[in-house]
């Protein structure tokens, strides 16, 4: 769960990470009271769950309240990357003298949470990686051992902070690590972090993903929760429970297990098809999950045909073949399926299928190439 | 015989009273009804499931039937505690079949394996299980599909494993042992401890290794098969996925240009390591090697 | 810093443990008022930071509103070892099948802190352990090795928790592990912890005391503070950032360093002498320290005569000497004074000091002598 | 010669560009010159304060000035932290004069000495410091009031120690190493590791422990001694402080029925330990043990 900058930043601040001063609107009025509030430049910021504000127009620096007004009603409803933007920050204008990265996320291949410092702020971390790695230092930990302010001024030192800065950045370092473990944070980023002429270092833009596995910790973060950015049949699949995700081209798939659906999203794509979504029913799905996979599916005006790959283990093949025969019934299901059902009461599953018009197939590859052709126009 | 498990194995079974622990501790129990000593389930000490023992405690359990390994059914919020206690009660390997922990207790549960420079193993989370064939199953995969033979299977997936040994037990090819590491980015076992396991493994001759997209592991098992004296064939999942979608598994996901498809099928051909295009093919190339 | 009952509920709940619904009140309307939302039998329960409210009639257990509001108007403004009641705590009566007690605190010997389990709830737990040892169990961890539900499963089985209570009561125990760490108690205490018949657990009473040394790291805790219970000199002491403890002696004791200031104490009661109180100018104060040391012991109208022991290190005996002789301007100090000075500029204190009435002592023993005879009616 | 410091320690200032480290590091290098070779304050690095090389962090103090023992002034917030990177960076003994460190804190940094099972030491906190008489001081002793000799003294005090070393030194009675352990409720170093240390020392023929009332290490000593070759004098200050009530230390304090005055001396006695009733009484025990 992705959240704003704002909300980041409110987060931030618990964590004694200092930020500019400053307020969200969702009116020009609103964004004009924020800037007389705080007096001289100040900074209008969409906020949207995307990368490349800035280049989008999304971030404009004004000089007064008026300006502040004109950028707030130009940003105000914009759009970005395919979203709209509802809510600006307004924050005052910070000068920097210098500005660096500091970054916590979880690193999959150490099995640990991974602290990153660069002196290279404000700039894509992944594109500092690329070019200029000398300009990135990282250290590992896992929750338990914690982070220790004095680690945090190495890791500064190393990536070539001033060290003027390192005293204070070590608390901010530590901060950022405490945040990510208690808020059980997927990514928590400072970037830039600006150092002013008088040596204060500042929060400028600040990122935090939620670990959604671990919501159930935090009841609060409900409230956090915007669902902007989301494609509506991805929305409609959160409300069924189902595990889906939007693709591009016209064949509906089913599975039970995401590696084989992937697979068999694969296996169309080789055989010439493209699978109009990746849609894992999960284990021991019953016919009722199985119907509401298929309605779902329904309800994207690009899909053609569709194909369901099964294999049954928990999961019976009877159940997936009721849950056909249902949809059938229940939303007039009259596409064209190709199903391909193997293991625990294959037998009765093919049985119910023959009531069905549904195309059966014994393998993956088998599958795939029927329901290309189908979708391709033949039969 | 086989990695990791084998018939003198003793598994407790924790969350053993909930509706999947339950109907699985039997499952195994068909696989091998001495493999499955114990379970557990706090506050139900005393009970017994089908004649299973259940104690209120993982060391109640190990002291009582001499269990030395675990398999977690408990929910995800529970499931570190679960895996700190088996730990703590003496118990060296740790199958966890719960799915969506929280990534931090993933790693504080991962790590705790070796704690102290001790050499304990946890397998998952998100694992379907491991199988030793015809000798004992933990976890929740389908026994009667799995034929012994010479052939190890490592995948991070679960049916798609199971497509692909119900493929090499009809073409004749047997397996030694199945492992499924789990759909998690932060997993215990990994293809390289896996694959380091099979080299060092009499009955297996020959590797199968099903990947899918994120992360690096699959990068990482190149480099090490490269020293290996067994084949090794490879399948990798997802290659049509788009970028930054979980794709059902959380680790499952290409973030920026990490984890791609592309990545892996490129680093086992540098490897000189065959990477099968179709599942069909898994077995066409294995049928080759053996 | 001791917080009332009600605070300390506050924050258990926000680690997961369940308290009775209930508010608090400051006037018998207000009782009444929560007593009518609550419904049925309530409990009333003055907030003071002292024991045996039961004992003194600052609990009891009500039927109905009306009840209720007597019981209010009869607790609030009560008198219980010298604390005037100023608020009291509506709660749900709770009527449970078993009482458990929960603690964490700090465990010198071990230097870690310790979780401690009993089965005997409700009682004063070092009556427990004097009487019934068995009854309690106890484990030890360092925050950073935490405290996991299972642990708390064990230790609740071992100390005699019924079986059907421990999956539970391992989650809120391990929350107030959690709380202790987080928060940084001394103290955090469940007693009792009551178990209802439908098998439910709920903290009945609550007790948390915070480390006034961290208090930096919690800034909203300035708001919890409540000055009651402390004598009126100790208040005006920390006014002045002295460390002072009364006594009730005739004799005032100024002294640096801790341990010196209590061995004179011990010295003027060997010699029949009886100290009004104990007061420690730390290392190096300065003259303004000493005079306002005096001047806070002059405040006492039971001191007869007035100590000062300084054994000089970076502490100058010029600077003590500076200060008397401040005080004897400042605040016509005129009770007799005995001054014991060695070490730093010791010669230059000792001249400054000819300038007053004081005597001067060479020793310890001979300073708590003179003191004694002198506070006695000679000289 | 001498328990824990001697001539050939080699000490860095944490802290050393704020008063109190300044002042105190300039009268350890009065004390030995050899002894103090560096201080650390973060963002720093490069100063000096009078010629004593002013570092960013320990581990570069460590790297150029060979450093094994560390003296900390840095303030109570950020005390924890500097012990923990002291250690980090291969210091092995840690005197931390910092008064008011949160209880956790210390409680981490304590059990930070002894990870991994290794023998590190803390001294302190709220700690005056350690002398070897006549070859180092880390702290804020008086290096001036003591004198080289066979007494090894132990205190939870500062000036009361000072008192009892000024009375020693003037009855001619010489000090081997003079300790402070520390007047918070948990410290590093306890009477019974100095008391275990001295029993080893050649050049300590007996020994002064000042307790005072709060905790039980006087109880634990005074079990201790019972297995000493050598002579422990003690005394108790605090024998008429009300319960309930910090004595200026945070850890002098009698909680409900523990830590009294009383118990100490009763434990003392029991043991056979001779206990001091005044100040000048130690140094009459002491000259007739020796």
């Amino acid at each position: 769960m992705k959240l704003h900058e704002y909300q980041a930043k409110e987060i931030m601040r618990r964590y004694g990470i200092p930020t500019p001063r400053g307020k969200v609107a969702e009116t020009p009025d609103e964004v004009f009271k924020i800037a007389t509030e705080l007096g001289g430049r100040a900074v209008v910021k969409a906020q949207v769950h995307v990368g490349g504000r800035g280049k989008a127009g999304g971030i404009r620096v004004v000089n007064n309240p008026d300006e502040a007004r004109v950028a707030g009603s130009e940003i105000l409803g914009m759009d970005i990357k395919g979203l709209t933007v509802g809510k600006v920050l307004v924050e005052e204008a910070i000068e920097a003298v210098s500005e660096y990265y500091l970054g916590v996320t979880v690193d999959r291949s150490q099995k640990s949470v991974t602290i990153i410092a660069s002196s290279e702020g404000g700039i894509d971390i992944e594109e500092v990686a690329a070019k200029t790695p000398q300009k990135i230092s990282k250290m590992w930990s896992t929750p338990k051992e914690g982070f220790m302010p004095w680690q945090a001024r190495s890791l500064a030192l190393d990536a070539g902070f001033d060290e003027g800065t390192i005293a204070r950045v070590g608390g901010y370092f530590s901060g950022l690590f405490k945040l990510f473990e208690r808020e059980d944070a997927e990514l928590a980023e400072i970037n830039p972090l600006m150092v002013t002429k008088d040596g204060k270092a500042i929060a400028a833009d600040a990122k935090i993903t939620l670990d959604d596995n671990a919501l159930f910790r935090h009841p609060g973060y409900s409230d956090l929760w915007e669902e902007e950015g989301d494609d509506p049949l991805e929305q409609e699949a959160r409300k069924r429970k189902l595990t889906y995700v939007k693709l591009n081209g016209d064949i509906g798939v089913i599975g039970n297990g995401a590696g084989l659906v992937m697979a068999t999203i694969d296996a169309i794509k080789a055989e010439g098809g493209e699978a109009a979504n990746f849609l894992d029913i999960g284990g021991g799905a019953r016919a009722e999950v199985v119907q509401s996979a298929l309605e779902l599916i329904l309800m994207d005006e690009a899909v053609k045909a569709i194909l369901i790959n099964v294999f049954g283990g928990i999961t019976r093949c009877d159940e997936v073949a009721q849950g056909l025969l249902k949809a059938i019934e229940s939303v007039n299901l009259d596409l064209p399926v190709v199903v391909r059902l193997v293991g625990t009461k294959e037998a009765e599953g093919r049985a119910i299928l023959s009531e069905t018009p549904a195309v059966t197939a014994d393998t993956m590859v088998d599958a795939a190439k029927r329901i290309v052709a189908i979708a391709g126009g033949g039969i | 015989m086989g990695i990791f498990i084998d018939r003198r194995t003793k598994v407790v079974v924790q969350g053993i009273t909930g509706r999947e622990g339950r109907f699985h501790a039997l499952r195994m129990r068909d696989y091998n009804p001495d493999v499955v000593v114990a379970g557990v389930t706090p506050g139900k000490g005393g009970q017994d499931v089908e004649g299973i023992p259940v104690f209120n405690t993982v060391l109640e359990a190990v002291k009582e039937t001499g269990a030395n390994a675990s398999c977690i059914f408990v929910p995800a919020w529970a499931a570190a505690d679960a895996v700190m206690e088996s730990f703590a009660a003496g118990i060296e390997l740790v199958v966890c079949i719960t799915e969506g922990i929280p990534t931090l207790d993933v790693i504080n549960m991962v790590s705790q394996a070796n704690v102290d420079g001790l050499a304990r193993r946890v397998i998952g989370p998100n694992s379907p299980g491991i199988i030793t064939c015809g000798e004992a199953s933990i976890g929740i995969m389908p026994g009667q599909i799995f034929k012994p033979g010479p052939v190890g299977v490592i995948s991070r997936s679960g049916t798609l494993t199971y497509e692909v040994v119900g493929l090499l037990s009809s073409c004749g090819i047997g397996q030694s042992t199945c492992i499924g590491v789990g759909g998690d980015p932060i997993i215990g076992t990994t293809f390289v401890d896996c694959l380091g396991a099979f080299e060092k493994d009499d009955n297996t001759k020959a590797v199968v290794l099903i990947g899918e997209i994120g992360g690096s592991d699959e990068e990482d098992a190149a480099e090490f098969i490269r020293n290996m004296t067994k084949p090794v064939v490879t399948f990798i999942s997802g290659r049509t996925a788009p970028p930054g979608k979980r794709m059902g598994h959380a680790g499952a996901i290409v973030s920026g240009s990490m984890g791609t498809a592309e990545s892996k099928v490129k680093a086992f051909q540098k490897a000189g390591v065959p990477v099968a295009n179709t599942i069909n093919q898994i077995a066409d190339i294995m049928k080759e090697l053996l």
